[in-house]
C-alpha cells in the first residue's frame, strides 16, 4: 500500500513531464503552504508547551551548529571539484545548509502513517536549522571583509512568510495547547494530508520543470542532489544518536539535515548574493534532492536511524 | 484641456525586488507608479510566474524625461548584471502634468 | 426538502439575473474543479480495484460507440433543421456528444442523498465518453480529406487539466485502496458536497451570464439543449439496459449521454475547428442544458430508468 | 486558555507592525469571506425555520431604527468635535452605524466557545442593520434637496457580495434545514472556526497597515474609534433588554451596535459620496474599532448585557 | 498590410470603477476596451491590491485621437476631484485599423 | 547610455492562445516576450477572465521593426479571422539595445 500523497507527487512529476496544462493556481500553492507552515508550527508549540524549554537548549545549539557546519562541508566539493565560481557554490551550499519545510510536512506524514514518533519539538528544530545556512552562505561569497547589509538580510530572513507562520505557528499552539486548538483542528490538523496531497501535486509538476535545466548543467549537479542529502543524513543521525534522542527524532532530525531549502534561502541569496545563478541551485534542490528525498530518502533515513540505534544499543 | 508630453517608463523585472525598485524610484523624484503582475521570458530563461520568486512585475513610471533618465541609469547599474530586467521608454501626453 | 446544493446553483442564477458582483475567484474556482474531478476520480478508482478490469472492456466499448454516434445524430439537426454552419453544427455536435463532469458530479451527489446505488466504474465511463465526439467532431467539420493537426488535439485532450485529473485520480485511488485514501477523506470526500455546492454556485452565476446571448440566437437553440439531452438520455437508458446495468448504473448512463461539455471540448474546438463560433455552443451547453439536467433532467432520468427496468423487467 | 483566533489575529498585527511580506492571497481572502458569510447566513436560516416570521418583526423595526439613528449620535460629534468636512463626517458615521460580519463571526465564536446562547435570528438582524446607516450617511451629505442616484446606491447595497451571500446563505439554510445542510456541514460549520482563524490573520494584517495614517490623523480619530462603539454597544444593550431579549441576545445586539462596516458601507459611500476620504472612514473602523471589539469589546459588552438584566431584572 | 494610425488612451484607476467607466467609454464610441488589475502609489497614497477597494485597474483603449480626447475630457469631469486616476495618451500603428 | 529605438508590439487576444502564439513570436527572432493577464471586449463580445477560455492575455515583444513587421503579419495571418485579438505597435526607447 503506497501512501496516496506520494502518488500525488508522481501524478505531479507525470503530468509535467507530459506538458500537461495543469497547474495549481499561485493563489491555492499560496494557500495550501500558509496551511502546512501553521499546521507543523502549532503542532509543534502543542507538545512544546509540555515540556521545561530549558532541557531543550542544549539540542538547540547542537543542531544551529549543524547548521553552520553542514554548508562549509558543500562549499569546497561544489567551487573545487565541481567547479562552479564562488558566488554560485556559495548559494547552493546555502541551500543543503538549511532545510525544506516540504521535505519535513511528507516525513510527519510518512511517521504518522507507519505509526511511528518522534520528539515533538522537532518544527522548533526546523525553525532553527533554516537559518545558520543562510549567513554561512553569504560570508562564504563575500568573505568577512565584504559590505554585507545584515539588516536587509535579517528582515529577508525573519519577515519572510515562512519563518512567520512557522514561529506563529509555534507560539499559537504553544500558548493555545490541546484543548485550545480544538475548534480549529478540522480545517489544520484533520486536513493536513490531503492538503499535503495538493502541495506535492503542484511540487511534482515543479520537479518536472527542471528536467530541461537538469541537462543543461550536467552530471556533477545529479549526482551531488543525491550525495550531498546522503551525507547530510549519516551527519544528522550521529548527531541526533549523540543527543540522545529516540529513533524517531534521530530519524527526523538526518532528515532536516538531508533537505534541501527551496523558499526561504533562494529568497535570501536573490538579495544578498544576487550573482549567483538561482537556476542552479533551485535545480539541484527542486530537481533532485527534493524528489530524492521524498521517494527514496525518507524511509532510508529511517532505516539508517533505526539500524545506527539497535547497533550502537540506546 | 491643460495637457502635456511626459516620459513613461517601464520596467520589467523579477516579483521580489518589488520593494527595492519602488523605493528608488520615489528617491529619484517620481511622484508614483503602477504595477502589474506579469511573466515572460528573456535572455534568463521563462520566469513562468508559477512561483513567487519566478514571477515578474512590469512598473510604469510617469515622469519627466529627467527623472526617467536617471531612473534607466540607476536600474542600469543596480540591477541588469545579476537580475532579469528590461528597462524602455516612450513620450506619452499626460492629462494631469501639473504633478510629474 | 431540497438538497442544498441545487439551492446553492439557484442562488448563482438570481445572483447573476440581478447583475450582484458575485464571483468565485478564478482561483478558487480552479481549486473547487480540481477537488471536484480528483475525488470522482479517486471514487471510481477505488471501486475499481475491487473487479477485474477485463469484465469491463464490453461495456467500456459499448459506451465508446455511443459518444460516436451521438454527434452523428445531432449535427444534421443543428446544420439542416437549425441552419447553422458546418463548423458550428460540428462543434455544437461534439458538446453534446461528450459529457460534463459538473453535471456527473451533482448526479453523485443526488444518488448518494437518495440512498442510491450505481455501478462503482462510472468514472471511468464518464473518461471514455469525453473523447469519441471530439474527434467526430473535427472530422464534421473538416471531412475526411481535410489536412488536421492530430497531434495537437490529441495534447489538447489529454493532456487537459480535466482528464488528467480524472484519470489521475483514478489511479491514485486504484492503487491506494480505500484504506490507502482514508488519511485524505477529509479534504476530498468529506468536503465532497460542500464544495460542489460552491461550484455550482458559480455554475449559476455563469449560466444566468449567458441569457443575453440566449436572447440573441433565438429559440432553436433553446429547443435544441432541452431536446437533444433528452433523446440522448433515453439512448443513454436503451444502452445501459441492453449492457444489463442496474437502475442507478443505467440512470447514470443515460446522465452522461444527456449532459454537454463545457471544459474540454470547447478548448479542443478552438483549436482544431477555430471558425466555429464558441458562444454558440457554451450559451446551448452551458445557458440551457447544464440547468435543465441540473435542476430537472437528473431526476427525469432516473425515473426513466426505474420504468425501463420496471417495464422491460431486469 | 486564549481563543486561537484571537492570538490569529495578534499574529496578523505582530507580522504587520514587523513589515512581514506575509499575506492572504486576495483570491484565498475572497474565498474565506464567501465561507462565512454563507455560514453565517445559513446558521441563521436554519434556526429561522424554527419560529414564526411575524413575531420577528417588531424586533426587526426597532433595530432597524437603532441603524437610522446611531449615526445621527456620530455625524454631529465627527463634524462639529472632530471639525471633519461634512461629507467625510457624514461617511464616517454611516461606517458607524452599520455592521462588521467579521465581528459578528467573531462573537459568534465567543459565544460557542464560552457555551452562551443567544436568539437564533440574529444573523437577519445583521442583515437589517447593514442599510439604514448608508441612507442617513447619504442623506447627511447631500441634504434632502441633493441629487442622489438612489438607483445606483441600491444596486451597489442589494447586489454587493455581502448581502447577497448572507441573504442566500440565510434563505438556504431556512428552506434545507438542519437535515437538509448535513452533507455541506464539514465544509461550512466544521471548518468555520478555522476559516475564521486565516480571516483573522489578514485583518490584523490589515490593521497593522493603518498606523501609518493612524498618526497623520491624529488622536481625535482614536478617540471617536474607542469612544463610539462604547456608546453604540450601551445603546445597543439598552434596546435588547427592552424588547426581552436574553442575555445572550442581548450581547449580540450590543456587538452588532458597535461594530463598524468596512465593506458594504465604503463601497457604497464611494459611488455616492466621492468626495469623502475612504482612507479617514477605514482608518478608524479596521485600524481602531475593530481591533478594539476583536480583543476587548465583546466580553465587554457581554459582561454589560449580564450586569443589566441582572441589575434591572429578566 | 493595411495599417493606420490610432490613439491608445490608458486609464490607471480606483477598481471598483470597472463597470462605469467602461461605460462612459463605449457610450463615447470606443469598440472596445482591455483591463489589467495593477496597483500602485499615487497623491492618493497606496493602492496595494490588497482589497478589492484598495485595488487599481489599468484600462486601455484603442481608439481615434478624437474619442480618446473625448475620454479624457470625460475622466476629467467625472473622475479626477474625487477618484484615484492617471490617464495617458499616445500614438500607435494599428494593424486592424477599419474598426477604429 | 547605449540606447536605442526599438519597437513595441502589443498582441491582445484568447489565453488558450499564449503558447501557440509565443512558439510563433520566438520562431520569428524575437528574443522574449512578457505577459499579462487580461479582460476585455471587442468585436467578439465581452471576454470576461471568469473562466479560462474567456479571459484574454496581453503579449509584449520588444524587438527591431522587421521582426515587429513579421509578427504582425503572422498574427493577421493566421488568427484574426477566428480569434479575437488586437495588435498595436509603438517606437520605444530601450536601455538594451543590444539584444533585440
Ligand atoms: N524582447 C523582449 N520583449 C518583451 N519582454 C522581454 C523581452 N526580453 C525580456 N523581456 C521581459 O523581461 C524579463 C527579464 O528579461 P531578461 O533579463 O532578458 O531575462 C523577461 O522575463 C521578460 O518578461
Ligand atoms: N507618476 C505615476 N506613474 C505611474 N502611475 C501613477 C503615477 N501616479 C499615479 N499613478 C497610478 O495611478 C493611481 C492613482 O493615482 P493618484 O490619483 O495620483 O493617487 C495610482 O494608484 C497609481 O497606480
Ligand atoms: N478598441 C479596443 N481597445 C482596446 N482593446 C481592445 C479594443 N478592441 C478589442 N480589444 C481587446 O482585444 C480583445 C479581442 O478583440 P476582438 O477581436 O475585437 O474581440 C478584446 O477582448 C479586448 O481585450
Ligand atoms: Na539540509
Ligand atoms: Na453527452
Ligand atoms: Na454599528
Amino acid at each position: 500500500m503506497t501512501d496516496p500523497i506520494i502518488l500525488f507527487f508522481l501524478l505531479g512529476i507525470s503530468a509535467g513531464l507530459l506538458k500537461s496544462e495543469l497547474r495549481l493556481p499561485v493563489a491555492i500553492y499560496d494557500f495550501v503552504s500558509m496551511l502546512l507552515l501553521l499546521a507543523i508550527g502549532m503542532k509543534g508549540g502543542i507538545e512544546l508547551a509540555k515540556q521545561p524549554f530549558m532541557l531543550l537548549l542544549p539540542q538547540i545549539l547542537a543542531v544551529m551548529i549543524m547548521g553552520f557546519v553542514l554548508p562549509l562541508f558543500a562549499f569546497p566539493v561544489l567551487h573545487y571539484v565541481g567547479r562552479f565560481m564562488r558566488a554560485d557554490a556559495a548559494s547552493i551550499a546555502a541551500h543543503y545548509g538549511s532545510v525544506s519545510v516540504g521535505t519535513f510536512a511528507v516525513a510527519v506524514a510518512y511517521m504518522g502513517t507507519n505509526g511511528l514518533t518522534f520528539e515533538s519539538h522537532m518544527p522548533l528544530l526546523l525553525v532553527v536549522l533554516e537559518i545558520p545556512a543562510i549567513l554561512v552562505g553569504i560570508l562564504l561569497a563575500r568573505g568577512f571583509s565584504g559590505k554585507i547589509q545584515w539588516g536587509l538580510v535579517a528582515h529577508e530572513v525573519f519577515a519572510g512568510k515562512g519563518i512567520v507562520l512557522l514561529l506563529g505557528g509555534l507560539v499559537i499552539g504553544w500558548i493555545a495547547g490541546p484543548e485550545g486548538v480544538v475548534s480549529i483542528t478540522p480545517l489544520f490538523f484533520d486536513l493536513f494530508k490531503g492538503i499535503l496531497a495538493l502541495f506535492l501535486l503542484e511540487m511534482g509538476l515543479i520537479a518536472a520543470s527542471k528536467v530541461s535545466s537538469l541537462r543543461q548543467y550536467g552530471a556533477f549537479l545529479v549526482v551531488f542532489g543525491i550525495a550531498m542529502p546522503l551525507f547530510s543524513s549519516a551527519v544528522g543521525v550521529i548527531l541526533g544518536y549523540a543527543l540522545g534522542m529516540t529513533v524517531g527524532g534521530t530519524a527526523m532530525l538526518a532528515i532536516l539535515a538531508a533537505s534541501a531549502s527551496y523558499i526561504a534561502v533562494p529568497a535570501a541569496m536573490r538579495i544578498s548574493v544576487p550573482e549567483a545563478n538561482p537556476t542552479l541551485s533551485l535545480t539541484a534542490s527542486l530537481g533532485i534532492t527534493f524528489p530524492f528525498n521524498v521517494l527514496i530518502g525518507i524511509p532510508l533515513y529511517y532505516q539508517l536511524a533505526a539500524t545506527t540505534h539497535r547497533v550502537l544499543g540506546g | 484641456m491643460n495637457e502635456n508630453t511626459g516620459t513613461l517608463i517601464t520596467i520589467i523585472t523579477e516579483a521580489p525586488l518589488e520593494h527595492t525598485i519602488t523605493r528608488d524610484i520615489e528617491r529619484l523624484g517620481a511622484h508614483g507608479f503602477t504595477i502589474t503582475d506579469a511573466r515572460g521570458k528573456g535572455k534568463r530563461g521563462l520566469r513562468d510566474a508559477g512561483w513567487d520568486a519566478s514571477s515578474n512585475i512590469r512598473i510604469e513610471v510617469l515622469c519627466s524625461s529627467d527623472i526617467a533618465e536617471k531612473i534607466a541609469r540607476r536600474m542600469k547599474q543596480r540591477y541588469y548584471m545579476n537580475y532579469a530586467m528590461v528597462v524602455y521608454r516612450q513620450e506619452v501626453s499626460v492629462s494631469r502634468p501639473e504633478e510629474f
